[in-house]
């Protein structure tokens, strides 16, 4: 095939790149969904017991021989596991999660019916996130050394707090003794107020401290002395500049914010009640329901996938040179 | 207009309760007229053009009795004042352009924001007027150009499109704070000539810079800059040929270019020397033709990121003579680290061979090669870098000396004591880090590091491109006369022409991976016989004859 | 990225940043967190000198008693003393911080060795896995664990330990890379010394003693995450003093008996905070030193 | 038959209470309170209802059959009988019933009046269709399974008259029915696949399932054709409330905080110190309604050392300050029990003498066993080893102040010499511990209404394993005479003849050492001062909200 040449030629060649990208990206997904389910597949193996028993509901289940030897055929436990294990990566593929021991329905509907609530709070909570840590990196970087003081440990203290004090703490202070905001989060937008909280503080507390840094960077770097020796003002400055410079590690981080955010989302939507993975996944490993545990972990991965791709272009929507490779 | 672009009277900087980083400077600069404030680093030069702008620093205090631009008072601006003058009276060049522009925003807004700030033209004018101010500074295709970031352009370019930025409000006064340091000594002479250009136009321009060549260029004034004063002020020809105070002559006996192999650039760099002795004449030293080091048909590409090969070394061949100074000199990009490297048989060539003393050196295993490497030493550009971080200094020179620095004998301390005698430091420093000494003793300490195995063969890499102009002048004379003593073979690898020509017995010059040029630095300098080596040294700065 | 990538970015950071206020910046607070971690250290080592009672002795007469002059931090439900379980609880959460943190690095080292040191197909491999591993965010493979082998202090500690390995083999891997190509180790080949010189005088050293700030700071992390199996009921048990099974135990009484869970989330929260100043200090002292 | 308490049911049995609290907030009792004065009820408006377990998988108790289940059935569902205050059995869905001479033939009359919620008439062929629903193995019933035991077949007689055929007497049958694991669902809804059945389960009852999200809420509304209560309801015609939102909050402290902030207006589970904080508010009620069937208890197993032994079984209980425990727990809402039955059992036999907590006789019954001597941590030791009480702990069914006495008791009973072993398990680890007979004393609370729960906990067929290793006489009592006494009892047809039975069975029991009784098994409810009318179903302490009105 002759090279494309000339500004179609060009335009091509853009596409025919940003196609392969696309593809590469979807492989390397695919990739780690697989490997996700192989990693489990064969961790499961590793339970103690007869996994049939297990989906009888244990050892107290009272389960007879028969509805043993009926679960196992059911199962393919019988197989052999290079069996088990094609077809079970057979089932995945069609979008077949199993299903619970426990709950007595499809894994794949129970998932996806949690998902909303948990990435509606995981959203929120990272957009509440990155407003405290701008709002904090601004101020701190304006102030004087005092705010510098209190901004860095505020963050560092943020950071530390482990989620399940700082969500019993908001509950003491804001529904016993204030009573002004509901403890538990079933519905309406009160009762995310503080479970959205507890996820953001802490996360803020990250943000906020790789934010001032780059913040602080990028208003020391020459470019900002050129813009303020052109007569660019100091919201200017901010503005049209040191922000935008401040926010690229942020929001390289935010793949791993989002995964923090599933780790706090099962201890947040326990305390408060309220419905999403975190607390099916909690749920699922105390009665260590064992294709719930796989789905939501298999949901999860393709979330955090999805979250890792939209990450990168945010990357590139505020980084255009990040559009030239 | 007022007669007077700027006038500075007394002025006096300090920050916080320290000693005054300037201490009452004075000086005036007229509309069209090229004012050079030369100085070596920390001597208060760029502070003193930052205060013009009021962009001293948070915590500088700043006075003066007068400080007026364009005739009007700036002195006690309140900062939106000072926001509506800046930009629109004085403009602002800083080196290094890839970090004074926004790399997220395409240049022509960049070069739009002063429009902005203080025209009232609307979007289609200010599209118009950076066009015009693009085609201005010499940027070819200014429709192109200004959706281009500055990560996109090369380093002549994006100089172009910061001082397109400065003019654009056609400020009266333009400061240049070192505006080609980064730049290979082609572009750096373009950059002069546009500056040059927009002083022809009416436009005062203050240059502040540490290179007393590039700005004896086009300044019609020096302003010679030490400790925070102005110690001699004057115009250029007399200020740099006729200097009266030793500062000014040392900066000028600094600069190497055009003087002749083995004249000391340093007054105070050895206590031997007697004070004042100027361009002290070295004796000649006897050269051998022995080759110790040669190349021979060297070749070495690399992988591009899309997957294309590229040749950074193209068929270089060249050959090192026992006590002599190989020079390769070329712009960024021509291929002289990976020369070097593999000179150093840090990589493998593809084609062709390095052979020391006539043995196989790339084309041996490293087994055998390293009975050869102590002969073989290096000296980075970085040295810094070169130096393992959790080291001091006496530890990295035990090491050199091949003794182990767990148990260290008295011995041991005295052959370390000689060795950096012989550098010019000290035993003070050896129990510090590199991170704690400055850049010419960590360049002193490469040198002892080099020089503790005693080799025949010195692979110098950017060894001074660093440094200030006097302390690269005194790590050369260091060299020269480590090379004496020790009758050591050189290859001393820089982008400066006018270093390389002082130092070396053979040129070769390179480019695009190729040698284009060699032969005797001599010949080389007085009748270059490409046209690109021409191009090379009509761009070096020298001083005015 | 995992917590702990991002924390030792962050401690890279913090001590990049400018010496004008920072250099002094922790200083305070440099001094508290080494004070409060020296109680640690005696708590752990020597409980019975900072709190001679029994943390399990129970005294029904006197439960739920806010904190007073006989018990500084109250007393929980079975009148045990809140100090002295919390002081003794110390040697729980550190070990089972340390013992994490050792499995954690182990694995992450051996991993980021692998990655760092042998072939590209090696590295590519190894990479692949950590990928996959990083889909599980922190707490998710810790519960991966556990529901595989029970719940339980042990598989909580080796759950924790196995969670935060691919973010060490991440960051070693690199720092490996970095130490491999930095201009000093070439300059140590042109000086004519041999890999394994090369590899044990400078590429280990300065690969591993970043490690000692990475685990100051994981150890920090890790307790958390601990207490957090625990406070879910997947780690340590009531009445073992340890403070995330404390916290649990006492979240039940939180409307009544505020203090049986605010003083040792308080411990958790400071030993968290102590080990990122002190990480941060120690990492500063070593760039800079 | 009994109940045992299947599996997944987290927290699900609260412990006793007590006989002081029993008078004031017996079983069936009313709360009220508000800041309104109490006029007459009125309709409408919605109450949401908070429960502390877990959220069960099927809404339909057939299916398993466990407290959960209960708990939300009991307000669209219905059974034939009922049971008051007293312990009568009262009609419900059955207006009258009489037994053969050899008890093995009973006949049910039938309401005539009733209609299932999707308008299927309520006769005799619906229970056939129950029976057979409950029978059937695919439904995987258990605890109405084995309730049914006794049960060989059904026979319509008439529309209205509904025969069951016995293989043996059954003393226990009505109580039986009464419970809300045996209530009667559409046998058109039955017909549909179990998902289905599950998601909605049919009733005749005073609310209708309208929908369930999953680990979010079940909303119940009124069922405005609803005619059928039992005979001891406050009022006639349909429920006073349009809607019912029934969430699940696992967390006590969250749902205490619900409570209080007025989120919820019912919550279950209420832990001892929110229960006094309640009390001493003027915007909450309490309402303490203990289970029937058996009390709370540690059960000390017989079947090996050291517990084989009846004087160490003896020791045990001595060294035990059970009494300070609960009364520093439970902050006064439990009292001791000293039964084998929950207090509101009406042939509950209570014995407080052989429990006195007596360090000096607990250490001379160990010397006199053997267990003379005594290792450097402080343990009785024999034959080199150790006194050891292993003790594995169901975290699922065992509230946090119960975990509390049982580690008073390890305190307590170390300072005689027993080295009590707590193993705190997840449910499925706690019942292969007992299926591997691997404990020496468990607490594993059961809920049945009447005495025969008794049989199933000591009678020596209990100790044979199911085949999946599960067993319900977990003291593993294997005495020839109480086995006779409880055989019989459950044949007995005379009350009077039953309940002496019962008692003499009780006295072996607790004189042989076998169970240590700590309190009934707890069931305490907090509620919103406005919310008026509430009470518990007197069967298995479950509340119906069909008389429950909102006074706001």
């Amino acid at each position: 095939m002759a090279e494309p040449v000339g500004p179609r030629g060009a335009t091509l060649r853009v596409v025919l790149r940003v196609l392969g990208r696309l593809a590469a990206r979807l492989g390397g997904a695919v990739f780690v969904l697989w490997a996700v389910a192989s990693v489990t597949f064969f961790a499961v193996r590793l339970i103690p017991g007869d996994p049939a028993q297990a989906v009888l509901g244990g050892p107290g289940s009272q389960a007879s021989p028969e509805a043993l030897a009926a679960v196992s055929s059911e199962y393919g436990f019988d197989q052999p596991v290079i069996v088990q294990y094609l077809t079970q990566l057979g089932r995945l593929s069609t979008g077949d999660l199993g299903r619970s021991y426990a709950l007595n329905m499809d894994v794949g509907p129970l998932v996806l019916s949690q998902l909303g609530s948990t990435v509606l709070l995981a959203v929120l909570a990272l957009t509440l996130a990155w407003l405290l840590a701008l709002a904090l990196a601004t101020w701190s970087t304006r102030g004087g050394t005092i705010a510098f003081r209190v901004g860095s440990s505020l963050e560092i203290v943020a950071a530390a707090l482990p989620h399940f004090w700082l969500a019993t703490s908001l509950i003491v202070v804001f529904s016993i003794w204030l009573g002004v905001l509901p403890p538990i989060s079933t519905s309406g937008v009160a009762g995310l107020v503080l479970p959205v909280l507890t996820l953001a503080v802490p996360l803020a507390g990250f943000l906020g401290q790789i934010m001032r840094e780059s913040l602080q960077v990028a208003l020391e770097s020459p470019f900002v002395l050129s813009a303020r020796a052109r007569g660019e003002s100091e919201r200017g400055v901010r503005w049209v500049h040191a922000l935008r410079h401040a926010s690229l590690p942020a929001i390289s981080l935010s793949g791993w914010a989002f995964g923090s955010l599933i780790s706090g989302a099962v201890v947040v939507e326990t305390i408060f009640a309220r419905p999403g993975l975190g607390r099916t996944l909690l749920n699922a490993v105390t009665l260590r329901d064992v294709p719930v545990v796989i789905g939501v972990v298999m949901i999860v991965a393709v979330t955090y996938i999805l979250m890792t791709l939209l990450t990168d272009a945010a990357s590139r929507l505020v980084d255009p040179r990040l559009r030239l490779l | 207009m007022s007669e007077v672009a700027l006038t500075v009277r007394n002025l006096r900087v300090v920050f916080g309760a320290a000693e005054p980083v300037v201490h009452g400077v004075s000086f005036d600069i007229a509309p069209g007229e090229c004012l050079a404030i030369v100085g070596e680093s920390g001597s208060g030069k760029s502070v003193t053009a930052r205060s013009l702008l009021g962009l001293a620093g948070a915590n500088a205090h700043v006075t003066a009795d007068r400080l007026e631009l364009g005739g009007r008072s700036v002195l006690g601006l309140t900062d939106r004042a000072w926001r509506a003058r800046r930009g629109k009276d004085v403009g602002l060049v800083l080196q290094d352009a890839l970090v004074s522009l926004d790399p997220l925003r395409p240049i022509g807004r960049e070069i739009a924001d002063s429009l902005r700030l203080h025209t009232t033209l609307g979007a289609a004018a200010r599209v118009r007027r950076v066009l015009e101010l693009i085609e201005a500074v010499g940027l070819p295709d200014p429709e192109l150009q200004v959706r281009k970031l500055s990560g996109q352009l090369s380093g002549g370019e994006r100089q172009r499109a910061l001082i397109a930025a400065a003019i654009a409000v056609e400020a009266p006064l333009l400061i240049a704070d070192e505006p080609t340091t980064a730049l290979d000594v082609t572009v750096q002479a373009q950059i002069l000539g546009l500056l040059e250009q927009i002083a022809l136009a009416g436009t005062a321009i203050l240059l502040i810079s540490h290179d007393l060549a590039v700005v004896s260029r086009i300044a019609h004034r020096v302003a010679v800059m030490h400790d925070g004063r102005l110690v001699e002020t004057g115009g250029t020809a007399q200020v740099l040929g006729s200097p009266r105070q030793e500062q000014t002559r040392r900066m000028v006996a600094a600069i190497p270019t055009d003087k002749p192999r083995g004249t000391r650039l340093s007054l105070t760099a050895r206590p031997a020397d007697a004070p004042g002795t100027t361009c002290a004449l070295s004796t000649p030293f006897p050269r051998e033709s022995t080759v110790v080091l040669e190349a021979i048909g060297l070749s070495k590409s690399f992988r591009r990121p899309d997957g294309s090969r590229q040749l950074a070394v193209d068929d270089v061949s060249f050959a090192l003579h026992r006590g002599s100074t190989l020079g390769i000199v070329g712009e960024s990009g021509s291929g002289k680290t990976t020369t070097a490297r593999l000179l150093l048989a840090l990589l493998a060539p593809e084609h062709g061979e390095v052979q020391v003393r006539g043995q196989p050196w790339s084309a041996a295993g490293e087994k055998t090669r390293r009975g050869l490497r102590a002969s073989v030493g290096a000296i980075y550009q970085d040295a810094l870098g070169s130096f393992d971080p959790r080291w001091n200094v006496a530890e990295i020179l035990t090491d050199a000396l091949g003794l182990r620095h767990e148990r260290r004998a008295p011995q041991t301390t005295a052959r370390l004591t000689t060795l950096l005698d012989e550098v010019g430091l000290a035993a003070s420093a050896l129990p510090r880090r590199p991170l704690e000494l400055s850049g010419g003793q960590r360049q002193r300490v490469g040198i002892a590091r080099a020089l503790a195995a005693r080799p025949e063969i010195l692979i110098c890499d950017e060894p001074v491109s660093s440094l200030d102009v006097s302390v690269q002048a005194q790590v050369l004379d260091l060299l020269d006369d480590v090379q004496r003593e020790h009758a050591l073979s050189l290859v001393f690898i820089s982008h400066d022409l006018g270093v390389v020509a002082h130092v070396s017995d053979q040129i070769a010059v390179m480019r695009a991976g190729r040698i284009v040029e060699s032969g005797p630095a001599r010949r080389v300098f007085a009748a270059p016989q490409h046209p690109y080596t021409a191009q090379l040294l009509a761009a070096v700065p020298r001083l005015p004859a | 990225m995992s917590d702990l990538e991002v924390q030792a970015e962050l401690a890279a950071h913090s001590s990049q940043s400018r010496q004008a206020g920072p250099a002094r910046r922790l200083g305070v607070a440099e001094g508290a967190a080494g004070v409060f971690a020296l109680f640690l250290l005696v708590a752990a080592v020597a409980p019975t000198l900072l709190a001679p009672g029994d943390p399990l002795h129970i005294d029904p007469l006197s439960a739920f008693q806010s904190p007073n002059f006989a018990h500084g931090f109250g007393t929980d439900e079975s009148g045990r003393d809140i100090y002295t379980r919390v002081v003794h609880g110390t040697q729980y959460s550190l070990v089972i911080g340390a013992t994490a943190t050792v499995i954690g690095l182990g694995l992450g080292i051996v991993l980021g060795t692998l990655a760092g040191m042998l072939g590209r197909v090696v590295d590519f491999t190894v990479n692949r896995f950590l990928e996959v591993l990083f889909a599980f965010p922190g707490l998710l493979l810790a519960l991966l664990f556990i529901v595989i082998f029970g719940p339980g202090v042990a598989t909580a500690t080796i759950a924790v330990g196995l969670s935060t390995a691919p973010g060490y083999a991440r960051i070693i891997r690199a720092q490996l890379r970095t130490v491999r190509s930095a201009a000093f180790v070439e300059a140590a080949t042109v000086l004519g010394r041999t890999r394994w010189q090369v590899l044990l005088r400078h590429i280990l050293p300065n690969t591993l003693a970043p490690l000692f700030v990475l685990a100051t700071l994981g150890i920090g992390q890790a307790i958390v995450w601990a207490a957090t199996l625990s406070y879910l009921g997947l780690g340590a048990e009531p009445p073992t003093a340890e403070w995330g099974a404390m916290l649990s135990a006492g979240r039940t009484y939180i409307t009544s008996a505020w203090w049986m869970s605010f003083f040792p989330g308080l411990f958790i929260v400071l030993t968290a905070v102590t080990a990122t100043v002190l990480g941060r200090s120690i990492d500063r002292r070593m760039r800079h030193a | 038959m009994p109940l045992r308490h299947p599996a997944r049911t987290r927290r699900l049995l609260a412990t006793t209470a007590g006989i002081v609290a029993l008078g004031l907030f017996v079983a069936g009792c009313t709360a009220t309170g508000s800041d309104k004065p109490v006029g007459e009820p009125i309709s409408g408006g919605t109450l949401t209802y908070a429960s502390g377990d877990a959220e069960p998988s099927c809404l339909d108790p057939h299916v398993g059959g466990n407290f959960p289940q209960a708990l939300i059935s009991a307000q669209y569902l219905e059974s034939l009988v009922s049971r008051d205050t007293d312990g009568q059995i009262i009609p419900w869905l059955a207006e009258s019933w009489t037994a053969s001479e050899d008890g093995l033939t009973w006949d049910f009359t039938l309401r005539d009046d009733v209609t299932f919620t999707d308008g299927t008439v309520f006769d005799a062929a619906a229970v056939q269709a129950n029976v057979a629903h409950v029978q059937d193995p695919t439904t995987l019933s258990s605890t109405g399974y084995l309730a049914l035991g006794k049960v060989t077949g059904t026979e319509a007689v008439s529309p209205t008259v509904v025969r069951f055929t016995l293989s043996a007497p059954d003393s226990a049958l009505l109580e039986s029915l009464s419970q809300p694991w045996l209530a009667i669902e559409s046998p058109t809804a039955l017909e549909r696949s179990q998902d289905e059945n599950c998601a909605a389960p049919v009733g005749t009852g005073p609310f209708i399932v309208e929908s369930w999200v999953k680990q979010n809420a079940i909303t119940l509304v009124r069922n405005d054709d609803y005619v059928s209560p039992p005979a001891d309801a406050g009022h006639s015609g349909p429920a006073y409330l349009d809607k019912v939102i029934w969430r699940f909050i696992p967390d006590s402290a969250s749902r205490y905080a619900a409570v209080q902030s007025g989120e919820v207006d019912v919550i279950d589970n209420a832990q001892p110190d929110t229960i006094v904080q309640a009390k001493q508010s003027d915007s909450l009620e309490h309402l303490d309604s203990p289970r029937p069937g058996a009390s709370n208890r540690i059960e000390l197993n017989s079947g090996r050392a050291p517990f084989n032994d009846v004087r160490v079984r003896e020791a045990f209980m001595r060294s035990a300050n059970v009494d300070d425990a609960v009364s520093s727990l439970f902050l006064g809402t439990a009292t001791r029990s000293y039964s084998a039955l929950s207090s509101v059992e009406a042939t509950a036999v209570s014995n407080a003498a052989l429990f006195d907590y007596d360090p000096a006789a607990a250490a001379k019954l160990l010397d006199a066993a053997g267990w003379s001597e005594t290792d450097a941590d402080g343990y009785r030791v024999k034959d080199g080893v150790r006194l050891t009480v292993e003790f594995p702990v169901s975290t699922n069914q065992s509230i946090p102040a119960e975990q509390s006495v049982f580690e008073q008791i390890q305190a307590t009973a170390k300072e005689t010499g027993f080295d009590v072993k707590l193993r705190p398990l997840d449910l499925s680890s706690w019942y292969a511990a007992l299926a591997a007979n691997d404990y020496d004393a468990v607490s594993a609370p059961y809920t049945k209404v009447g005495p025969d729960v008794l049989r199933i906990l000591y009678h020596s067929a209990s100790i044979v394993p199911a085949p999946s290793g599960y067993f319900a006489n977990l003291a593993q009592v294997n005495d020839p005479a109480i086995d006779e006494l409880l055989t019989t009892a459950a044949r007995a047809t005379d009350p009077a003849a039953r309940a002496s039975l019962y008692s003499d069975a009780q006295n072996r029991i607790l004189e042989g050492f076998y169970i240590l009784p700590l309190y009934d098994q707890q069931n305490h409810y907090l509620l919103r001062s406005d919310v008026v009318g509430l009470r518990t179903l007197p069967t298995v302490a479950v509340p119906t909200l069909y008389d429950a009105w909102l006074n706001r």
